[in-house]
């Protein structure tokens, strides 16, 4: 075996995930010459047959969360999703003297949006979560001002997994009159989601997460009671006036074809993930001096985090070519900063740095987790021979 | 832990499994003599505490990721015989000890005293964004030249 | 043949076109499932090699324009970088005393953004365009104020095919020090764009106007000098900190396989295209009354708009279900409302709602034309004699 | 333009071309009574000028997009012989037109006075959004009517 022939172990399905193929096959006959290609908002047979495939989807990725069709509106991904709804509910509301409560943990796209929105004048809380990276509704509760106009939390962290309380939360939040918005990239087919059940305002969905094409997602905004959000990308009024622009139906139908086979397979490919991020868990279990990130009794399915002690991390990651992880997500693996949810949680720049985000997926087979385990096991302990830090 | 630690060295007698051939392959587009003693680390280690002759010196903090160990050991002639690097820290620091306990074999201390940071950035191919490495493998060796010193006088 | 079995004659390309088959060759590498499906923001080998991928597309996008390829930063369309342009750079600028001149004819996404920068303070000029739809350089210039910040105008009208001046305003807004913007959805591989030599700052594109996937599109921004813009999606400081949220690398190579197609073939297709709309207009000569919709000696070659006087446009439209063309652009065509655009020509209600827009492309054929210019001239005959207004 | 104009009248008789035949497709989805009424337009056109017994009305204006104009032929007792119309609008109006045009034969003005608005959009399916062109039709009838009655006194 040499590496260049082998593509390395895929370990990192929280980046993002192949498409499956049933999506691309779903795609397919919108891509080809003579598809569906029109314009779904153009008015003939053409665009009219284009629009009934866009509306399959919708109802498709409403159907996963419990939602209803009308209620969900297509944006380019999680990332506009989340800054379409913090921005246009704040927008819609008035920004003067509004305040909003977050956590430290957020991505780095809901964190972003809500610093721009600080230099508008908004006031933000960013709660700090526990040594577990659990923000509880508690916190959330106490962190309320009568300004407080909106509330976003994530369902599933995508560094540590740690699933948040959102059922717990949602009702408290109703209750107090405050929309709540939450990111649910991680946990849509991971975690099971009722928005029939669970009064959340407004959630934004990616289809790459879940092996659904990159570069489409969707925002669910409530109808009863209605969440209303300025539109932050004018135009030609699609999607209820809430975001313009052509929409692409291969990208929508891909994301509508992914989530409806999460809907049949979603609860049993959990259980199986959950059952691979514990035996890697173990395979590591030889190496001392392992620290687990993130709560293991709140855990998405998919996500194990790990912090090695006395091994640096660029070293670690350089270590390890066949092994496609990520280190912190990402987004902020380029500049190589330690991870800021992992210091969020306490943890010392050290030891956030020397951190694996490991993330299992569809494809992951148990001859992979133990082939990556030795691998990791190996190297840390090669690393930590070679530390004059180690002894 | 031992002297020779089992690890792999430049005469590469490291198993020749498929997990340690695949880390030849250098993702991350290391310059080429980085990565080859990121990979093999020769004379990585330290020298068992009875060893005669041996001075260390050390630079670097684990704050800013990057620790730097070095031992020599010396003949009545001044001379290196053989040496050790341990370091903490990213593939360049690693190359950088491994460097200079590599190139220090034979040389005595008046040869060693004019290495600067940016002979092992050349020697290297560091580029300027890891130029910090090679300034703490000035370091550390100029604390080693230093106890060096203190320990004749 | 019944029409239930055969797709309608598609005379509606600037609304959208199909995917071009080696577009799709090329983008199928990326979705197949064990392709380059890792989040290009990863630092680990799959993640470099689609990041090496969507490079290879930014060249593509760049050359058929004469840009560099750190002057593309991708967007989801076209709607999406109109609104990047034009509020990235009057809020980066300040919006306070700004002012912008554009044209009454611009799309729908230009113009709705301007009117929300209106809301919050910026003050906007709609320049009318003569009869033929042309707003001049010298109009632009006579309506630059000293707070002009930017002037934001289309290249190729996406209702009227009107081409505008762009080569000749350039320079004067570049020795006035005022940033230009032009969206270019409709332009590129239609008439030949060569940025290196003449100075816009800012300029839109869209893949789907041009053979390549929807919901992928591109913002051209200039380096020397550097137009500056506050991104209008936060996060984790993708492309330049400039638009953030994970690429989707099959759409970018899409869009680069399509540019990089009309690079080698955009001229030659331009002249046939030319001649099949010269084709259709000659075969709508049978019919009186006929108004010509924009400039026939500054137009791109594939839109051919005409006003039929004597029927009602719903009427027209629903006569002819075995063609697909447009009245108006695809946006509002839904709506019905006589187009915005031949409004601002002078035409009447009446006339403007009663106009089609045709738009032909690399799958248009004489035959189709024919079929086509003969299929109108019955119905549009048919319709005038029912009409209570035609003697 | 003569009375019979050759339009597609309700037996069908234009000619099977691919391109007429086309036109039955119903893509924008419109109730089938209207569908079919816009698609045959029978009794489109109007009487010639020497045509005896003939009353019109209107209703509608250009500027609102929508214009009818209905012609009816009466005999000597007053009912209705033959009718025609004339339409400018959307297929809606058109069939308005068509359907009145049709409903008339043989009935006498006292039969005609009652036709109203809802009538007409119960008959046809014609939506909410669409109720002006039933109105249309109502008004276009009741200027007649009045005609009729003028001509009478
Ligand atoms: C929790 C979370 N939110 C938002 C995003 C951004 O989503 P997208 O890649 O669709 O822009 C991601 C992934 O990058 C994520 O993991
Ligand atoms: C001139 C013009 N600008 C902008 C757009 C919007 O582009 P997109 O469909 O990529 O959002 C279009 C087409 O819809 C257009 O024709």
């Amino acid at each position: 075996m040499t590496t260049a022939a082998h593509p390395p172990i895929y370990l990192d399905y929280a980046a993002s995930t192949p498409l499956d193929r049933r999506v691309l096959d779903a795609m397919l006959p919108l891509m080809v010459e003579d598809g569906l290609h029109a314009n779904p908002a153009s008015s003939h047979g053409p665009g009219f047959r284009a629009r009934a495939a866009v509306e399959k989807a919708r109802a498709q990725v409403a159907a996963l969360i419990g939602a209803e069709p009308g209620e969900i509106i297509w944006t380019s991904g999680a990332t506009e999703s989340n800054n379409l709804a913090i921005k246009g509910a704040l927008e819609f509301r008035g920004l003067t003297q509004a305040h909003v409560v977050t956590s430290r943990t957020e991505h780095k796209c809901v964190l972003d949006t809500c610093r721009h929105l600080e230099t508008r004048g908004v006031r933000v809380t960013y709660l700090k979560p526990g040594a577990l990276g659990l923000v509880t509704p508690e916190q959330v509760i106490d962190a309320l001002t009568p300004d407080t106009a909106l509330v976003s939390l994530m369902w599933v962290n995508n560094e540590i997994g740690t699933v948040h309380e959102i059922e717990r939360l949602a009702p408290l939040l109703r209750e107090r009159g405050v929309l709540f918005h939450v990111d649910a990239a991680q946990a849509a087919g991971r975690v099971a989601i009722d928005l029939s059940q669970v009064p959340v305002d407004l959630m934004s969905l990616s289809a790459h997460k879940a092996y659904g094409p990159k570069g489409i997602g969707a925002l669910f905004v409530r109808r009863r009671p209605r969440a209303r959000l300025a539109p932050q990308i004018h135009g030609g009024g699609h999607e209820q006036g809430m975001r313009s622009g052509t929409l692409a139906p291969h990208q929508i139908v891909g994301m509508g074809a992914a989530f409806e086979i999460l809907q049949r397979e979603g609860a049993a490919e959990a259980q199986r993930l959950a059952a691979l991020r514990d035996r890697l868990w173990a395979g590591l279990q030889s190496l001392p001096q392992l620290h687990r990130n993130g709560d293991p009794m709140r855990s998405a399915p998919h996500v194990l985090n790990v912090s090695f002690e006395g091994v640096e991390g660029e070293s670690l990651r350089a270590s390890l070519p066949d092994l496609a992880v990520s280190s912190g997500s990402a987004c902020s693996s380029a500049t190589q900063e330690p991870s800021y949810v992992l210091r969020a949680l306490g943890r010392d720049d050290e030891l956030a740095n020397a951190s694996l985000r490991f993330s299992v997926g569809r494809r992951s087979t148990e001859a992979e987790i133990d082939a990556a385990a030795a691998r990791v096991c190996q190297q840390v302990r090669r690393l930590r021979e070679i530390s004059a830090l180690w002894d | 832990m031992n002297e020779s630690m089992g690890l792999p060295t430049h005469d590469a007698d490291h198993d020749r499994d498929d997990a340690s051939e695949a880390a030849l392959l250098n993702a991350f587009g290391y310059p080429e003599p980085v990565w080859q003693r990121f990979v093999d680390a020769p004379r990585a280690g330290r020298f068992d505490a009875s060893t005669p002759g041996v001075v260390s010196g050390r630079a670097g903090t684990p704050a800013a990721r990057s620790v730097l160990s070095l031992q020599m050991q010396f003949d009545e002639h001044g001379r290196v015989v053989d040496a050790r690097f341990r370091a903490y820290g990213c593939p360049s620091s690693i190359a950088v000890g491994a460097w200079i306990a590599e190139w220090s074999l034979g040389r005595s201390t008046d040869d060693m005293t004019g290495l600067s940071a940016s002979t092992l950035r050349r020697e290297l191919e560091i580029p300027e964004d890891r130029a910090h490495c090679a300034l703490m493998g000035e370091d550390a060796l100029r604390d080693l030249l230093n106890r060096y010193r203190e320990k004749l006088t």
